[in-house]
């Protein structure tokens, strides 16, 4: 592949916020990937469902709070955001769990649009065999 | 009562350190005494002087050598595996015919017989690591 | 005087929790604390195991690890949350800590 | 407890050999310790037991082959190993997979022992249980 | 042309080897490598669900790996044995790599 | 066809940098091109001119070092995992006001840019870790 052509960037969220660093690097890859105009997707599966969770205050552990980071990838234009269903039913939630990650689409007269797409394992199976190139966190 | 804590894991990428350094804090707090803090495999890379994180977030090195010099704790460095990941003080430096050393004020490295006689010596042997 | 156990892991990721469950002998004590404060989770894979284990363990987890990741609410009935004042009274109050890594 | 009376070490060994390095100082910990003459216990559960496996050669992955050590254990008086059966039974293994460990009984004549004891999952709580110290690898 | 999966834990600890077989798509591979070269074993209680899934996959190890952990004589029937050179192979002859850590 | 590796761990503690250290060279006698080694996270932990491993073991840094100078590898350290673990260069040493720097020479330090820029440049992209 050139190096004009645009490729298809897809980052696999697999670890849980705040016991290890891969989370937070994850975010901070992808906000600087924005500048490169790739076509940029993000999978959380697993552990890493709970990087999305509402509510995260991490006061307490005295560590930086990324949780709110993750609302202003929609300013970055990184709005595909696949959460696979199989993982939240393991842990017990549901979409209204998660932190709302919404877009304002300029197709749509900036109408403002969840980021959010739940998916199923296979769609999710589908999603990495589709990507060019995999970022793993 | 008397604890010994170990760590296995370096700053940053586990919360391990984190949960070691809260945890110190709060036996002192409490009214015991820490022993010796342990810092084996990754976690001798708790004990480098280089360390910059960026300004908004923790500084985990520092944090332990505060802590320390407030309350005399015994900061050890496992040699062998700090000897393996480039953790070294001036003796070691010297001794392995290095050009810098990079140890943090308030660490010492030493031996894992350090560690069996902490287990020894203390009530509680508490581990953090990943 | 019986073990206090720590797990630090997602019962989702590793086998830590189970490990920790099935030799925790009547009336010793289960901390949750890091990744492994989602182990306290109700409605989740893991939660029966969890019930379980609570008609003979006492079981905690670590207020300041489970308000970090958002699930205080979520934290099943039963479970005890401490502070790290409360980790090290555990530590005290117990013959010895396994930490299952 | 006084710094002149035993306590009753346990050697905790859970992780596999080569994939990480704590196979490796867990036993270095042993052998140092065993001048501490303290009362020392090893025990091989979950992947730990695969510490134990006979036919190891570490050649094509270029790191020193630490395994035939495990052998040298008898000569410092470690000569107490609880493998947990659990753990052998899960990853469809016997006590013949691995290797023979032995000591010289001094007691009955300097005659050749098994050190290995295989024991079920709740011998191995008691064995915990019953320990002062624990030291977890 | 399809994904090379590779799994370098344990399926006794981790939930890695379960993940990366839920993943692969027909067609594709799965490499064992480092402590992921357990999930090889036969008569194990891993050994079903890989069976299964050479049904539709095609299961590898690295040589290297499995001679270090002395399991040679218990890797299952159909897992092909491959050294760097047949990782570097494999590859290259997929799309793409995805690390299942 | 161009590779891209990525390594996610320090030396000793996990197998992740050996195997690494020999899928690339496989790559290399396989007649391939090894774009770029991003090393990130405890990665980074690799660059240190300060290790001293026994004498009867590998040497993981001089290793990665011989291997970049056969092949003119471009061996790179994430700058702000490098900050956050203390690897540091003479440059990184004194913008941070370090008295001593420990970078080993055939690495250096770089944003993440390298490594989204290798995503796109290589036709695959191979990372270990734990």
């Amino acid at each position: 592949m050139s190096e004009g052509t645009t490729k298809q960037f897809l980052y696999v969220n697999r670890k849980a916020p705040h016991g290890t660093v891969y989370a937070l690097e994850s975010l901070e890859v992808v906000l600087i990937g924005a500048a490169f105009e790739q076509d940029v997707r993000l999978a959380f599966l697993d552990d890493g469902v709970f990087q999305l969770m509402k509510g995260q205050d991490t006061t307490g552990i005295g560590t930086k709070n990324f949780a709110p980071t993750y609302k202003a990838l929609g300013d970055y234009d990184v709005n595909k955001i696949y959460v696979e269903k199989e993982s939240l039913d393991e842990r017990g939630l549901t979409e209204d769990d998660l932190m709302p990650l919404t877009y304002e689409d300029e197709d749509d007269d900036w109408a403002e649009k969840s980021s959010i797409k739940i998916v199923s394992r296979a769609e999710m199976a589908d999603l990495i065999d589709s990507s060019d190139v995999m970022f793993n966190f | 009562m008397k604890f010994a804590i170990q760590i296995n894991e370096g700053p940053y990428t586990h919360e391990a350190s984190d949960s070691a350094y809260m945890f110190t804090k709060a036996v002192i707090e409490g009214g015991h005494e820490v022993t010796r803090v342990f810092f084996y495999h990754d976690g001798v890379n708790n004990g480098t002087r280089l360390t910059t994180p960026p300004q908004d977030d923790r500084h985990v090195v520092n944090r332990w050598a505060e802590l320390a010099k407030e309350n005399d704790l015994d900061l050890v460095l496992c040699v062998a595996a700090a000897q393996r990941r480039g953790i070294a003080d001036a003796d070691e430096s010297k001794r392995n015919g290095k050009d810098a050393d990079n140890i943090q004020e308030g660490f010492r490295i030493s031996g894992l017989g350090q560690l069996i006689e902490a287990g020894i010596q203390a009530d509680r042997l508490v581990v953090f690591g990943d | 005087m019986a073990i206090l156990h720590t797990v630090n892991k997602s019962p989702f990721d590793k086998n830590s929790l189970e490990r920790a469950i099935g030799c925790a002998k009547d009336g010793s004590a289960v901390l949750l604390i890091e990744d492994g404060v989602y182990g306290a989770l109700k409605g989740a894979s893991s939660s029966s195991m969890v019930e379980d284990a609570m008609k003979t363990v006492k079981v905690y987890a670590l207020s300041e690890d489970v308000s970090a990741r958002g699930v205080n609410e979520r934290v099943m009935d039963g479970i005890e949350l401490v502070d790290y004042a409360g980790f090290v009274k555990l530590a005290a109050d117990h013959s010895q800590v396994q930490s299952w890594l």
